[in-house]
């Protein structure tokens, strides 16, 4: 076949060597490759280069971790200030219109004193069970308040988690700085500045109630009341070994396993038996001690992180449970 | 709570016990094979968690097994299209117990991106019992090495006493129905009617997960599939998206 | 042996082959774009438009004057409003490259008129796409060694790709057409 | 063992009956402790070909694996297929392993012999020979395709590389004038232990043969066509789960560390090495066995690396390899075998040359001459066999090249 | 006289060598094959509905599902045809990248492919890890670039999302350092084994005008012996400056596609170091900032885009009404299409053999079945 929009010059014949005298000698130098690799994987020094072909290249997952790029995108998840507790969503709806697979649900809040609505989302429901991550919700929104998060340890047992609401999609800026520096740094200013045009339409506690981080106006260090302790303590996710084991277990289960656990510690305690109530009754308990240690430990600390996929009763269980532990130390 | 009083009292039983459920569940979640199925895109990144970098082997997990009777998770890696799920069923009721699933990425999970299509299941927990979600679309291969550590972390709590495939067969099921193809869609053995209908949402409930108890179960306390609610035909022309964008209040 | 420009065929085929176009198709313009504005169906006619029994004549004649002998893709269009399916036919010219060479087809949307016949015995690599359009638009192709659905299951019934085939969520429907 | 027994005041029925108890469980214990931790190695080593690390996580440096894969397998669910044949179904795995745990029984763990049988060489192939009977009556009992396809597979081949694998023992036999074990390996501690038999030009060709041949006995890449999983699913094993599988599994690798084991029993002088004799004693025997585990180790190391590097055959490949390459060069090898035993021991053979030149032995260093003779003569044969064989194996491809193209046009049109 | 019976056996949609969820129904004489039914839909995920739903921007994540190994090509070709559509300019630097990305995609599918096809053959997965090894070099910098390993989502009408910055060029230079490397470890693995040329010599031959009737494209055809590479016959983005060749093959098997992807592989390599050198500075910008990417309207009419994917022929056919979202979504998959010359390649072969012809076409179900 004539080909006139080809030069000969651009083709050439792949080279089949079909005249070979074939003695083993292809399969040795296989061997031979397959053997050096061997010796270089076992005792050569491991990969450290993209250039390297050879060495180890095991990443061992749990210990060792990969460092993520900045723009890793795996999750959505919100930022609020920190110093202020308000979160920067508006609920303008950008990111549940673009967002391919619509699994992004938003309710605006609304004033209730006028009934008109205020810029601050009410409800906000991500499917993480659906979303594909493809960063668009991220990309479009003008207030820079939905972001991609880096953490992919979601697995569960349970489907419904996966429908993740305003509560636990929350995450302080400062996390999300720590995660992404430079990106952050691009958008801060703007970002900082349509937030303070924004909270001046907020009345009340409208746009800082979620997740109680906010307690009558009180400052940062409120924050760290334990329901609103997911956010960081899903900061302070270790980059090391998975903190706790607990974590790995069906969520309620491990809190059950540990009420009960900690209500039979009371009753063994006696003098500590008044803490048994306390594990039964799940009202938030006030500003934990240790609690504003893990937020400025935030991006290294080892803090215990079983509150991470916790819903908020069981997180509130488990602090129960650890107040009737202190009780039963006689602290 | 009953049962996990119960786990408290075998707890308490002795140490003969307590070495035995150790040495069963160290030996079950130290080599948990899973079987050779990709379905999809995840099934890239599950072979990427079996390759080099992340090497799945360290967790004695690479003995990908072909046949479903020696393997003993199966994870559901890629979209289930109706089309396929009635293999997927049959693979799974193939597998010998203790079997386990996991469903990886959000298409296993929940139809994913795709579930608005007409031949996509809209998760597989539908007709098999799932022990372990990742989402992601495709979870990395670290999330996948994380959801077995999820299905170790399961197991080991387990006892030997009570798993259901020792017990009494009470309630316990081990044969799923395996969905029927039908003219307008999939049905399936005691659901009436077009169970999974193409173009239409599925009328049934999904399995509970083994992990929080389920024995084979539909999740009674879940009418509908109500989160997934059907897209509507959204057309850039008719809201243009950047005017919305400045302002609810100005 | 040459390569075509765009439209050319048309005038080409009216001179040569006069019988082959689609006589509905005849008085309008090359280029003329049919939109029903916002949101609504589209008929485009840049290309020859022939009769439906004569695409395989079409075939051979565009793979033996200008030698496109490749048939690179074929499409199945549903324009509801106007009651037709269309057929795109890409052909290329292996040994020249450039752009495509597009040949349509237009038929009614009713089983009796869905038909077109095929051009696997000439072209195999039509096989898939052309069960492909009849598993999805229901345009059957007599001359096929194999038509049956590609996609859906045999027990199947309906046309998913159609426009007024349902859309997830909505209440199902029998869908016209079979 | 029985004598010391006897010794202690035991009744002398009672004294073998404990001591073939205590053999036959270190047999059981040696084999699948062996097995255990050769599948440990097999998958730590191949992950270092692959750039990664293999099982590291159960136990010290992952060695605890294979236990708690034997945990695990024993206490899954036994699924049996609903029309499967249940008794054939049961039994074939027993089969299975009792051929291979037989083998055991002959085998030389370096000096230590289980049991010296004077036709033990021929016991090893008669117990490799029930492998196919085992690997049919899983295929058919199963009832599924892909198990079916796979016994037959697995039948054909085993039968077919036997011939080869039993005709490359020959030349050894040949050589050590026994069929012991023992003898062979003593007749290989010539040169301060050093005197394999791979180390002649007759032994190197019987080893690579035999080598080969056992490969495709053990169904090790490229000859794992049995249980080839991007084809039939997992061969003959497809139906097996739970405690039957792990049997399965328990055999295939305990046949291929017997194979090691003879291979090195055969060829590499089993348990000789120098220093042994020096020592002697119980020193000298954990040396051999040493010796002997790090020869055995090597060997399965190989066939790893093969496992590793090359794609399998094809079933017709696989046979005509089998009949064409392999059969040719093993009668080619008995020949010279017979050439190097006339030559060396003509003092057996032909009387008269005795008294011409004197009574050789392949210890005795006067007889360098004659061992020099043997050996260029020997290595002319086997060399131009080889190269002869290749030389029509080649062209028979190229030849397959030329005519393929017609035949293809005649199926294809 | 004898007369043996054939045997059907039904190979997936559940198999290890398919690739997926791929079902082949195979009737068997023996060993040699008679018959063989492909049978699809198991991966029938409604792309191409989706794609009649989604507005021109949601569907772009949408490409990266089809090919789920080469998301950048998709994105490209997708973007390609709606910068087509709508007539959009795309500025110079983006389209150098697009070229880059294009190009390291097409390294990592063929490297992961072949090993594939090896593994199939039974080879232990060793090249197919080795591969894996350099995709997953080429996946941290996709990563780096575009925010996902495999689901990239990078490109955009107009231009691409992200630039890249000088991490990532000084990235692509270590890279190019080791991949000839890595080149001559694979060829040296298995290009000259006997087994891999007793297993791909001959078998699935395709005859060059039987290519070019079943429509197969990509290494397919080259492997046959028809030089015909969009890069040269309809050059795209700027393909048109750089110097590179086109491999062929002589017969049309299994070892000539093998030894065709390999060539293809060195291309590229020559190609990104013209790109990398050729690379015009940030000035130009990455995208066209003009382009409404979330609004975006196409005017009436159509278009049909093609790109040269690692597999072949990836075109998308869209068909606009003026609104916001494509009013008919084709897309020409290539290993669809390269799928329908299967059962002749296959015929009179063993079912050994079939496994590995299907591997040496290099099918994604996620294209197949869309």
């Amino acid at each position: 076949m004539t080909l006139s929009h080809l030069a000969t010059e651009d083709v050439f014949v792949v080279e089949r060597n079909d005249a070979d005298f074939r003695a083993g000698q292809g399969m040795t130098k296989g061997l031979g490759i397959v053997f050096r690799k061997f010796r270089k994987a076992l005792f050569g020094k491991p990969n450290s280069d993209r250039a390297d072909t050879e060495g180890q290249f095991n990443v061992q997952y749990p210990e060792e971790r990969l460092a993520m790029p900045e723009a890793y995108r795996n999750m959505p998840i919100l930022l609020y200030d920190d110093a202020t507790g308000h979160e920067l969503c508006t609920s303008c709806f950008q990111c549940e219109r673009i967002c391919p697979p619509q699994v992004i649900h938003i309710t605006q809040a609304k004033d209730p004193a006028t009934g008109k609505p205020v810029p601050a989302a009410a409800k906000f429901v991500l499917e993480y069970d659906t979303c594909m991550s493809c960063g668009y919700c991220a990309e479009v929104c003008p207030f820079d308040a939905i972001k991609m998060d880096h953490d992919f340890e979601l697995s569960t047992a349970n489907h419904p988690e996966l429908d993740v609401d305003y509560n636990r999609l929350l995450r302080p800026v400062s996390y999300y700085e720590t995660i992404a520096p430079t990106m952050w740094s691009d958008v801060k200013e703007q970002a900082m500045k349509k937030l303070q045009n924004n909270i001046k339409r907020r009345p009340g506690d409208i746009g800082r109630d979620h997740g109680q981080k906010i307690k009558g106006g009180a400052p940062v260090a409120a924050a760290a009341t334990p329901a609103a302790g997911a956010a960081p303590a899903a900061a302070a996710k270790p980059r090391g070994p998975v903190a706790a084991i607990g974590k790995n277990m069906p969520e309620d289960k491990t809190a059950k396993l540990l009420a009960i656990r900690a209500a039979n510690a009371a009753k063994r305690g006696g003098g500590a038996a008044d803490a048994a109530p306390v594990a039964q009754a799940a009202p938030v308990v006030e500003a934990v001690a240790d609690a504003p240690a893990a937020v400025s430990a935030a991006p290294t600390g080892p803090v215990a992180a079983i509150g991470q996929n916790m819903s908020e009763d069981k997180r509130a269980k488990l602090e129960a449970i650890r107040a009737a532990k202190r009780a039963e130390r006689g602290e | 709570m009953s049962d996990l009083q119960t786990q408290m009292d075998l707890e308490q039983q002795g140490v003969l016990f307590t070495t035995i459920n150790k040495l069963y569940n160290w030996g079950r979640r130290s080599s948990v094979w899973p079987m050779q199925f990709g379905l999809a895109c995840c099934a890239i990144e599950m072979i990427a968690a079996a390759a080099s970098r992340y090497d799945i082997s360290r967790f004695g997990s690479e003995l990908f097994r072909a046949s479903p009777r020696q393997a003993d998770v199966m994870i559901v890696a890629g979209t289930v299209t109706k089309k396929m799920v009635p293999q997927v069923v049959r693979l799974f009721n193939q597998m010998p117990e203790p079997r386990y699933v996991i469903s990886m990425g959000a298409c296993a999970t929940s139809g994913g991106p795709f579930r608005d299509g007409y031949n996509v299941v809209r998760g597989v927990d539908l007709y098999v019992p799932v022990d372990v979600y990742i989402p992601g679309c495709p979870p990395r291969p670290e999330a996948l090495l994380h959801s077995l550590m999820t299905l170790q972390a399961q197991i080991d709590v387990q006892a030997l006493q009570q798993v259901r495939w020792y017990g009494d067969d009470e309630g316990v099921v081990n044969e799923f129905p395996i969905p029927v193809f039908g003219a307008e869609g999939l049905e399936v053995a005691g659901i009436p009617g077009t169970a999974d209908p193409v173009g239409g949402t599925p009328k049934m409930p999904p399995f509970v997960s083994p992990a929080l108890g389920g024995k084979g179960e539909r999740d009674a306390s879940i009418k509908a599939l109500e989160g997934n609610q059907p897209k509507p035909m959204l057309r850039a022309g008719t809201v243009t998206i950047e005017e919305v964008g400045h302002g609810i209040a100005g | 042996m040459a390569l075509l420009a765009r439209g050319e065929l048309r005038s080409i085929l009216q001179t040569q082959l006069p019988n082959v176009l689609d006589s509905r198709w005849d008085t309008q313009a090359t280029d003329q774009v049919e939109a029903h504005g916002e949101g609504q169906t589209v008929l485009l006619d840049f290309d020859a438009v022939v009769k439906a029994e004569a695409i395989v004549e079409v075939a051979h004649f565009v793979r033996d004057t200008f030698g496109y002998d490749f048939l690179s893709n074929i499409t199945a269009v549903d324009y509801l409003k106007q009651g037709l399916i269309e057929l795109v036919y890409q052909f290329y010219n292996a040994a020249e490259g450039g752009p495509d060479l597009r040949v349509r087809v237009r038929i009614g949307r009713s089983p009796e008129e869905c038909i077109v016949p095929s051009l696997t015995p000439t072209w195999p690599g039509a096989d898939l796409q052309e069960r492909e359009a009849y598993d999805m638009y229901g345009v059957v192709f007599p001359g096929h060694p194999n038509l049956a659905r590609i996609y859906m299951w045999d027990e199947f019934k309906g046309f998913p790709m159609r426009k007024d085939f349902p859309k997830t969520g909505d209440k199902y429907t029998h869908v016209t057409g079979e | 063992m029985a004598d010391a027994l006897t010794q202690l005041g035991f009744a002398s029925w009672l004294s073998v009956l404990i001591a073939s108890i205590i053999k036959v469980t270190l047999i059981l214990v040696g084999g699948s402790v062996g097995m255990m931790f050769l599948t440990w190695y097999e998958r730590r080593s191949i992950s270092y070909m692959q750039d990664r690390r293999g099982p590291n996580r159960v136990g010290p440096q992952g060695l605890l694996q294979p236990i708690s894969e034997a945990i695990k397998t024993m206490t899954k669910e036994d699924a049996t297929p609903r029309d499967a044949d249940k008794i054939v179904h049961f039994l074939a795995p027993v089969v299975m392993l009792g051929a291979t745990v037989l083998s055991f029984a002959v085998i030389p763990w370096g000096r230590m012999f289980p049991v010296d049988l004077n036709a033990a060489v021929l016991f090893v192939i008669a117990t490799g020979g029930l492998h196919s009977i085992g690997m049919m009556m899983a295929g058919w009992g199963s009832n599924n395709k892909f198990a079916l396809l796979g016994g037959m597979r697995g039948v054909a081949q085993l039968i077919s590389y036997e011939i080869p694998q039993v005709m490359a023992i020959i030349p050894v036999v040949l050589m050590t004038g026994s069929m012991s074990l023992q003898k062979i390996v003593e007749a290989q501690n010539d040169f301060a232990g050093l005197g394999w038999y791979v180390f002649s030009p007759v032994g190197l060709l019987g080893f690579a043969l035999f080598f080969t041949a056992s490969l495709a006995e053990g169904e090790r890449t490229p000859f794992d066509i049995p249980e080839a999983d991007s084809e039939i699913i997992a061969g003959y094993m497809t139906e097996y789960s739970g405690m039957k599988f792990a049997v399965f599994y328990l055999s295939n690798y305990m046949s291929n560390l017997a194979v090691c084991f003879i291979t090195a029993t055969l060829y590499l002088g089993g348990g000789n090495g120098p220093g042994v004799d020096a020592l002697g004693g119980i020193a000298g025997g954990l040396l051999s066995l040493i010796y002997f585990l790090l020869k055995s180790f090597a060997l399965f190391f190989v066939m790893v690396l093969i496992r590793a590097t090359v794609p399998r055959l094809r079933v017709d490949q696989l046979m005509s390899f089998a009949w064409k390459f392999l059969l040719p060069l093993v009668l080619v090898n008995i020949l010279s075998a017979s050439f190097w035993v006339a030559l060396l021991r003509w003092d057996q053979q032909w009387p008269k040359l005795t008294e011409w030149f004197g009574a050789p032995s392949t210890a005795d260093a006067t007889n360098w001459g004659r061992l020099a003779i043997a050996i260029v003569l020997t290595l002319l044969i086997n060399a131009g066999a080889v190269a002869l064989i290749m030389r029509l194996t080649n062209r028979n491809v190229q030849k397959h090249l030329y005519t393929t193209d017609e035949e293809l046009a005649l199926g294809l049109s | 006289m004898l007369k043996t019976e054939e045997l059907q056996i039904n190979i997936g949609p559940q198999h290890p060598s398919t690739h997926g969820v791929f079902r082949m129904l195979v009737t068997v004489d023996g060993e040699t094959l008679v018959d063989l039914k492909p049978v699809f839909g198991y991966l029938h995920r409604n792309h191409e509905q989706l794609g009649e739903v989604n507005t021109y921007l949601q569907n772009m994540p949408f490409t990266d599902r089809l090919d789920y190994f080469n998301s950048m090509v998709n994105n490209h070709a997708y973007a390609r045809t709606i910068e087509t559509l709508a007539g959009v300019e795309v500025p110079e630097r983006a389209q150098y990248i697009r070229v880059i990305m294009d190009e390291l995609s097409r390294i990592l599918n063929h490297a992961t492919a072949m090993g594939f096809m090896l593994g199939d053959m039974g080879a232990w997965q060793t090249a197919l890890l080795w591969g894996m090894r350099e995709r997953e070099k080429i996946l941290d910098m996709f990563e780096y670039v575009s925010g996902a390993r495999m689901m990239c989502n990078y490109c955009r009408f107009g231009g691409v999302v992200r630039d890249i910055d000088d991490w990532f060029i000084t990235e692509l230079k270590k890279l190019m350092q080791g991949l000839p490397h890595y080149f001559d470890d694979f060829e040296g693995l298995l290009l000259n084994s006997e087994i891999l040329l007793a297993r791909a010599r001959n078998i699935g031959v395709l005859p060059k005008e039987l290519a070019l009737a079943y429509s197969v494209t990509g290494p397919v055809l080259r492997g046959s012996g028809v030089a015909y590479d969009i890069r040269k016959a309809e050059p795209y983005a700027v393909y048109d400056r750089f110097k590179f060749k086109v491999p062929v093959g002589t017969v049309g098997d299994v070892y000539d596609r093998f030894l065709v992807r390999i060539a293809e592989m060195r291309e590229s390599y020559k190609i990104l170091e013209q790109a990398l050198e050729q690379l015009p500075d940030a000035t130009g910008g990455f995208i066209n900032p003009k382009v409404k990417q979330q609004s975006l309207k196409a005017p009436a009419g159509e278009a049909y885009a093609r790109v040269e994917s690692p597999k072949g022929e990836l075109g998308f056919y869209v068909v606009s009404d003026g609104s916001g979202s494509a009013y008919r979504y084709k897309v020409r998959a290539p290993s669809f299409i390269n799928l329908s010359a299967l059962a002749d390649m296959c015929k009179g072969y063993t079912i050994a053999d079939v496994v590995v012809i299907l591997g040496s076409i290099d099918i994604v179900m996620g294209e197949v079945d869309r």
